[in-house]
């Protein structure tokens, strides 16, 4: 058997997406100086929303709008309690998850009458996309053609987010605001404003990977269905030292590796094993990025604080 | 308050009976059925009946305890889970009735309803190694825990026995509730040839059914008739009755005859099966499987029931 | 006077999430009347069944149980100013091996039950150490590396429990150790209860933390190293040494954690028994609450637990459904550190100390 | 001709406290206008409520005549308020341009022009004779260029009225007189400047008009012809400032020597360049130099912060390379470090706790590993008695402490040790003229009890006035060490430059 062919990047780049556009997600409040561990609970919301949008509406594009706008409104929860409250963003965080898990569930029932998942056959999820030209190229056609809109947007998501944060103003503003928030303040930059605005554009991006798990890589939403998802969005963000090209190297690198611990499930090592293979390349990738995320994030020293 | 409730049983006219899920029912159809089954019968004979889904594993023993304090006159619960817990409480309270679904306790208060899922899947696994034209047949698994195997070992025996030069893949989800990840599997066991991935993921069927639907390649589902969602590839479902069960339980408790010992459930009784071989479907047979293979199939389940065929339990060396 | 300001001192970590949760249950009497439900008599049920009688009581303290260690061990991490976020890991680790030591060390209970306690205790130390080693030695994160270290150990401990330490008696369907010998239990504080001597230790555990942390050499020397390396440095404390040593100690007190779950309620190594109820976050939750503080993270664990076995009896006892009972419990804790009474001139102050440059 | 800036009244109260009590000033165009006072006398309060960052309790303010109300920092630079904050708000990942620029980007198509900025930023240096270099990382620029991009962004934000605080605190001479000029050179051009600061000699230099404030009140408002740096001392601290001791003549052993000690650091020089140096026993030894020049990591090496690639430390003939901060501090060493609230305290910690350090484990304050907090306490209290300082209680935040109140509070706990060596750096950065006094007289007085002192001072004139010997440092050498009697400040400032003196006065002055 083979351990590497062209499906493997191809499943890679696919299941790496949602992860992708979560971590750009955490990134942008990381840049604000606020550690989001509740990107799970913002996916999840995105992705119910999702399946609640395509089933009223019938059409794909309504429903990753909606979609984004679960992750929104779950999202400005957090930026409420976090930036309004000053609550501790880890606490809220982790509350988020336990909040939105419950919401979707209970959500399930009240809208869908059914428990555990909804599946319905005549839904229909994101389309796929062959590229023009591309297709036809042998191997990087295999590997970039026919894949959902919203795996495109990822990847085209993390270089607008690179313009954005390093050649526009607001960008260059959002930057200054996680350096340093205290002389952002001084000089009169609206911080509070800057972090709702990220927070929210994090709830647009977290609301995507939802759309992304639930309508483009399957057509169903099932109770929990991010299964830690986020957590190793978080991972990828710090370890791409929240820098857009540092993320999309950071979450292809954990996505291939999972992909490839897949292949090796059929070898005759216990799955445990082979399931390491991930984390344990990533531990292994840290020592050779050393300082990543050092900067950019506000988790650091705080739990002292 | 409570330990006075204890020894007393309560003499209203209405039997109270208490369900405790080991798990939240949510993501599992074999715990939602059970409740379905467990429903319907308290409402056909007149009990009283409250589902108790246990958030976590510690929570199950805190459950019964509290659902014995409370009063309820028989407790049934279900699974491996629930094994130490029941063995706790059921023992502490001997003038109490139990049931346990889906596992053994020899307790003299406890009734135990076992299924033989291994004959099904052994049924399951003939019906692949019949239908296959590549010769490669897949099985998509929730997680590579010691319980899986009585899907996984006797599914390949099945199939080794109908089909010898089937190759068997399998692939673990690592989660109950990952279709996204299922459904990555199951493709990648069609890229590797397989014309059959039967699903055991749980709640990841639904993405082994999309894969399939999207791949053209065809797939069974588990526990109830899942050929109804997608007829054209979900081609086949390995069937387990826990509603049966947990309705005849409430029954017999209703109506007087419940019995503390062990209840068996498989093939011979019913409990679990086929579609097509043992139990009928609304579908009709896909032509994938035939009429000719399901016929063999049933050939070799008169032998499993005849009692000249025996499906070891995986589980049980 | 000066007995009331002591007084108004020790309380004084312990006031503040009493406060953030009486905050957090005016929002989540707002999430009641969504559903359309009694508020009073939700809330009633969820005190009934988190301390209603003594058996209520006693199950919340039970759950409490691991959720004290694991957040004693995290306050410690967190004292010493490294952001542990391995509880998880460190716990599961501490419960398998406690539970393997209880099994096949030989010897009469009590030195099989010794062996368990320091198995789980070295097992989630030298686990939380390496993390610690890695980022004293190689710069290698700990925030990341911790995390990723609780999927590695988790699935370490699921492969011994369902490969080669595997129960094979009984159904054999669980990946789970054999059930220990009645010998190594934890005695159960009360007959028919669940709590069990685990949260005495926890207890205990928490005020020595305290004493520690507060009024020692080597408490102090943690606190400083949280506060300032520099100073700390500066001030001739092993900077290393010190934060090797939290992180043994945290990961080791979370690895208590897992072995008194094992030795006084579950009486063997289950998978997932202890991932899933989510001990590891409701610790972290625990911890950061009380500003880490031992004393106020005992209290905050037994609330978080409270929140919890109450929202078991609203399950049972009301039509409030258990998602219902879970987005209560998020919505409560959302708002549990929110500072309402928030001082401008803190703010404002910071502002002006924090140093641009250099 | 109305005043450009009017403040009248002002008071802040916070609590019960009265930070500011009824003060007025006033400013006019091209004036520039020194506040001066003891720490705590309230003259950040003041500032803050001109830059919006407090509201005022009671007082009005006008601008050019007309009634002036700041809600917010971004109100006040509005209204062409700018102020360079006491310690600097920059952002040291970003470039000088862009650190300047903030808040007011020049927008090409919707991105941010850095080109444009760039050039904007080079234009407004020239204009102002502030010299800066835009592409350079903020982080990478000396203090006394930091500052420079401070005053460069309140410029660019089109300024009238610019509030220096302490803007010279953490300055070298040379910079300092930079940076006197260039507020002359503003005021010149019409700009109106406010200056915080504690050294009155640079009062007298650049000042139109002084206001003194104490106590939150002003106790003097002058004109600077009409006045002394006596006279103000005495308006600030309200008492006149006593002489210092007497020095003795001691001849005491070598206690520190260094032997040809090297730190290599990043770049291709040497931070440490082969020192050698030897302090006496009742001796102190002035380290002046640029800052840069291996100062810091002197002290470094010494203290054991930094480990030194190659040479011979000795304490007391103990050899100290590779050994700990602990056992160093053990063998007799004490530090007064450069920067109180990197190294020398907890913000967080209490006033007990960043005083125990270093006491927690002797004997007297430790029994079975129990910290006795009240017999150190006791200790403290002797501290904060002899040294005046100005704490509600010990169990106050360190960080709540002015930064002169927390520098007199770790001098104590340095003398405290009574160790026979002390390295004094930057003793009396940011502390006003009073405390200044206490902390002078401390450290000669351990000298003239036998100790030895290793003093490093930005200040030439502490250097000069405390010194028996002073060691010029220049590119981690030390290029010369001149007798007390044979430095002045010129001389110094030739050396500290890089330049060469002749060779007999050299000579002279090593064999001291
Ligand atoms: N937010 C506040 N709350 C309470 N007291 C305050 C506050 N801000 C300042 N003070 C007090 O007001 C007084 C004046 O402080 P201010 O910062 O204006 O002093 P300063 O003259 O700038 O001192 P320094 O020379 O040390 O910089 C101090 O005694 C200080 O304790
Ligand atoms: N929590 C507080 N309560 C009362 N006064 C405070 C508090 N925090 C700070 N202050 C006062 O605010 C004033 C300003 O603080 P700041 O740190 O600017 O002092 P500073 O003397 O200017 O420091 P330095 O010049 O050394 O940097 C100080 O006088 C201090 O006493
Ligand atoms: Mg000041
Ligand atoms: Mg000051």
């Amino acid at each position: 058997m083979e351990l590497f062919d062209y499906s493997l990047f191809a499943s890679a780049i696919r299941m790496v997406s949602p992860i992708l556009l979560a971590a750009l997600g955490g990134a942008l409040c990381a840049r604000v100086g606020i550690f989001n561990v509740g990107l799970e609970g913002l996916i999840l919301a995105g992705a119910f929303s999702a399946i609640v949008g395509n089933y009223y509406s019938g059409s794909v594009i309504i429903a990753v709008l909606t979609g984004a706008f679960g992750g929104v409104l779950v999202s400005l929860l957090f930026g409420l309690a976090t930036i309004k409250f000053k609550a501790n963003p880890i606490v809220a965080g982790i509350a988020i998850n336990f909040l939105v898990l419950g919401l979707t569930t209970f959500g399930l029932r009240a809208i869908f009458q059914v428990k555990g998942a909804f599946y319905d056959k005549d839904m229909t999820g994101l389309p796929k996309w062959d590229l023009p030209l591309i297709e036809n190229i042998p191997v990087v056609g295999n590997l970039l053609s026919g894949h959902s809109p919203l795996v495109y947007t990822a990847f085209i998501a993390a270089i607008l987010l690179y313009v954005f944060l390093f050649k526009t103003v607001v960008g260059f503003r959002i930057l200054a605001v996680g350096k340093n928030e205290a002389a952002a303040r001084s000089l009169g930059l609206n911080v509070t404003v800057l972090q709702y605005g990220a927070i929210v554009a994090s709830g647009v991006l977290c609301g995507l990977a939802g759309a992304q798990l639930s309508l483009g890589q399957v057509t169903m939403f099932t109770e929990g269905m991010t299964a830690g998802r986020g957590f190793i969005a978080l991972v990828a963000m710090m370890l791409g030292g929240s820098h857009p090209i540092g993320m999309i190297g950071s979450s292809l690198l954990f996505g291939l590796m999972d992909a490839l611990s897949i292949r090796l499930q059929g070898f005759s090592m216990p799955t445990q094993f082979t399931a390491m293979l991930p984390y344990v390349i990533t531990i292994i990738a840290m020592f050779f990025l050393k300082d990543r995320g050092l900067e950019s994030q506000a988790s650091g020293q705080q739990s002292s604080r | 308050e409570e330990s006075e409730n204890n020894s007393s049983t309560t003499n209203e006219d209405s039997k109270k009976i208490a369900l405790v899920l080991p798990e939240k029912m949510g993501v599992n159809p074999f715990f939602q059925q059970m409740d379905e089954g467990a429903k319907q019968a308290a409402e056909e004979f007149g009990v009283e009946l409250k589902t108790i889904e246990s958030t976590d594993h510690s929570a199950i023993e805190e459950n019964l305890r509290v659902a014995v304090a409370e009063g309820y006159d028989l407790i049934i619960t279900s699974s491996f889970e629930s094994e130490d817990a029941l063995k706790k409480v059921a023992a502490e309270n001997p003038d109490r009735q139990f049931a346990i679904i889906d596992t053994l306790v020899d307790l003299p208060n406890v009734q135990s309803v076992n299924f033989r899922e291994h004959e099904a899947a052994y049924l399951l696994g003939a019906a692949a190694g019949l239908s296959t034209k590549t010769d490669k047949v897949g099985m998509v698994v929730a997680m590579d825990i010691p319980l899986m195997k009585k899907w996984t070992v006797a599914f390949e025996q099945g199939l080794k026995e109908t089909n010898p030069e089937a190759e068997f893949l399998v692939n673990y989800v690592g989660s109950f509730s990952d279709p996204a990840k299922a459904k990555e599997l199951a493709l990648l066991q069609a890229s590797k040839g397989a014309d059959f991935v039967a699903g055991a993921s749980a709640v990841g069927d639904l993405g082994v059914f999309e894969a399939a639907k999207e791949q053209g390649f065809f797939t069974s589902g588990q526990d109830i008739d899942r050929t109804e969602v997608d007829p054209e590839h979900v081609v086949l479902s390995q069937l387990k009755g826990t509603d049966a069960a947990a309705f005849e339980t409430v029954k017999a408790f209703a109506n007087g005859s419940f019995e503390p010992g062990v209840v068996e459930y498989g093939l011979k009784e019913k409990g679990v099966g086929l579609t097509y071989v043992t139990h009928e479907s609304k579908t009709p047979l896909h032509s994938f499987v035939g009429q000719e293979a399901i016929d063999q199939v049933k050939s070799l389940y008169d032998e499993i029931i005849a009692g000249n065929k025996v499906i070891e339990n995986p589980l049980s060396e | 006077m000066n007995l009331q300001r002591k007084i108004q001192q020790l309380l004084k970590p312990m006031l503040q999430p009493m406060i953030a949760v009486l905050i957090g249950l005016v929002t989540g009497a707002l999430a009641i009347a969504l559903v359309g439900e009694s508020i009073m008599n939700t809330y009633k049920v969820m005190w009934d069944g988190a301390f209603g009688n003594f058996y209520f009581l006693t199950a919340t303290l039970a759950r409490a149980t691991p959720i004290i260690l694991v957040g004693l061990g995290l306050a410690l991490a967190f004292r010493a100013g490294v952001f542990n976020m391995g509880a998880e890991g460190q716990m599961v680790l501490g419960a398998v091996c406690a539970a393997l030591a209880a099994l096949y060390v030989p010897g009469a209970g009590i030195v099989k039950l010794l062996s368990a306690f320091l198995a789980g205790f070295i097992a989630g130390g030298l686990w939380s150490l390496l993390a610690g080693w890695m980022e004293v030695k190689y710069k290698v994160q700990l925030l990341i590396s911790t995390l990723l270290l609780n999927y590695v150990a988790v699935l370490f401990a699921g492969y011994l429990v369902a490969e080669p330490f595997q129960d094979k008696s009984g159904s054999a369907a669980l990946a789970q150790t054999p059930m220990l010998d009645q010998a190594v239990w934890l005695p159960k504080l009360f007959a028919g209860m669940s709590v069990h001597m685990g949260f005495v230790i926890a207890v205990i555990g928490a005020v020595i933390l305290y004493v520690v942390l507060q009024f020692t050499s080597s408490g102090y020397e943690v606190r400083m190293l949280g506060k300032n390396p520099f100073f700390a440095e500066y001030g001739g404390i092993n900077k290393h040494k010190v934060l090797l040593f939290s992180m043994f100690f945290s990961g080791g007190i979370s690895g208590l954690a897992g072995t008194v779950e094992v030795l006084g309620s579950q009486y063997r190594y289950v998978e997932g028994a202890l991932t899933v109820p989510g001990y590891a976050w409701t610790g972290l939750m625990a911890a950061l609450l009380a500003n880490s503080n031992p004393l106020g993270t005992a209290v905050a664990a037994i609330l978080l637990a409270a929140l919890q076995t109450g929202a078991m009896g609203m399950e049972r006892n009301t039509e409030v459904p258990l998602e219902i009972a879970s987005v209560i419990q998020g919505v409560l804790i959302l708002f549990v550190t929110a500072k309402f009474t928030l001082s401008w001139w803190k703010v404002k102050k910071k502002a002006g100390d924090v140093n641009g440059a250099v | 001709m109305t005043y450009r800036l009017e403040m009248k009244e002002m008071t802040k109260k916070y609590g019960d406290f009265l930070a500011n009590d009824g003060i007025s000033i006033q400013l006019k165009k091209g004036e520039v206008l020194a506040i001066v006072g003891e720490n705590g006398a309230g003259k950040t309060t003041l500032m803050r409520m001109l830059y919006g960052l407090e509201q005022p309790t009671s007082g009005e303010i006008k601008l050019n005549g007309k009634q002036a109300q700041f809600f917010g920092p971004q109100n006040a630079i509005e209204q062409g308020i700018g102020m360079v904050h006491q310690h600097f708000m920059l952002f040291s990942d970003f470039t000088v341009t862009e650190n300047i620029v903030i808040g007011h980007e020049p927008i090409k198509n919707g991105f941010f022009n850095r080109k444009m900025a760039a050039e904007q930023v080079q234009k407004l240096s020239d204009q102002y004779k502030i010299q800066v270099n835009p592409s350079k990382k903020a982080g990478d620029c000396s203090v006394g260029e930091q500052q420079r991009i401070e005053i460069l962004k309140v410029l660019y934000q089109g300024a009238e009225i610019i509030i220096l605080d302490e803007p010279t605190a953490v300055l070298t001479p040379f910079e300092v007189d930079e940076l006197l000029k260039t507020i002359r050179f503003l005021a010149d051009q019409g700009k109106s400047i406010i200056l915080i600061t504690h050294k009155l000699p640079e009062v007298m230099k650049v000042a139109d008009h002084v206001t003194v404030l104490r106590n939150g009140r002003v106790t003097g408002n002058v004109k600077k012809e009409d006045t002394s740096i006596d006279q103000l001392a005495t308006m600030m601290v309200g008492r006149e400032l006593q002489q210092l001791s007497e020095r003795n003549q001691l001849n005491g052993e070598p206690l520190l020597e260094l032997e040809a000690v090297s730190i290599k650091g990043k770049s291709s020089k040497p931070v440490l360049d082969q020192l050698s140096l030897t302090v006496h026993r009742g001796e102190i030894v002035g380290i002046a130099g640029v800052s840069g020049n291996g100062q810091s990591e002197l002290i470094q090496a010494i203290s054991g912060l930094t480990t030194v690639d190659q040479g011979d430390i000795r304490l007391s003939g103990t050899n100290l390379v590779g050994k700990s901060v602990a056992f160093r501090r053990n063998e007799g060493l004490a530090h007064i470090p450069e920067d109180r609230f990197l190294w020398g305290a907890a913000k967080d910690a209490t006033i007990e706790e960043t005083g125990v350090m270093g006491y927690y484990h002797k004997k007297a304050f430790n029994k079975y590993t129990f910290i006795l907090k009240n017999s150190f306490r006791e200790v403290v209290k002797t501290w904060i008695d002899r040294f005046e300082i100005k704490a509600k209680s010990v169990d106050d935040k360190s960080g709540n402490l002015s930064g002169g109140n927390l520098q007199k509070l770790i001098v104590a706990r340095e003398l405290g040790f009574e160790t026979d060596f002390l390295i004094a750096a930057e003793p009396t950065r940011g502390v006003d003229i009073g405390a200044m006094e206490y902390i002078h007289e401390a450290i000669l007085e351990k000298r003239n009890r036998g100790d030895g002192i290793l003093l490093v001072s930005s200040e030439l004139s502490e250097i000069l006035l405390l010194s028996d010997r002073i060691a010029v440092m220049f590119e981690g050498k030390i290029v010369d060490i001149l007798d007390r009697k044979d430095a002045t400040e010129e001389r110094l400032s030739v050396l500290m430059a890089g330049g060469k003196e002749d060779e007999s006065s050299a000579k002279n002055t090593t064999t001291a």
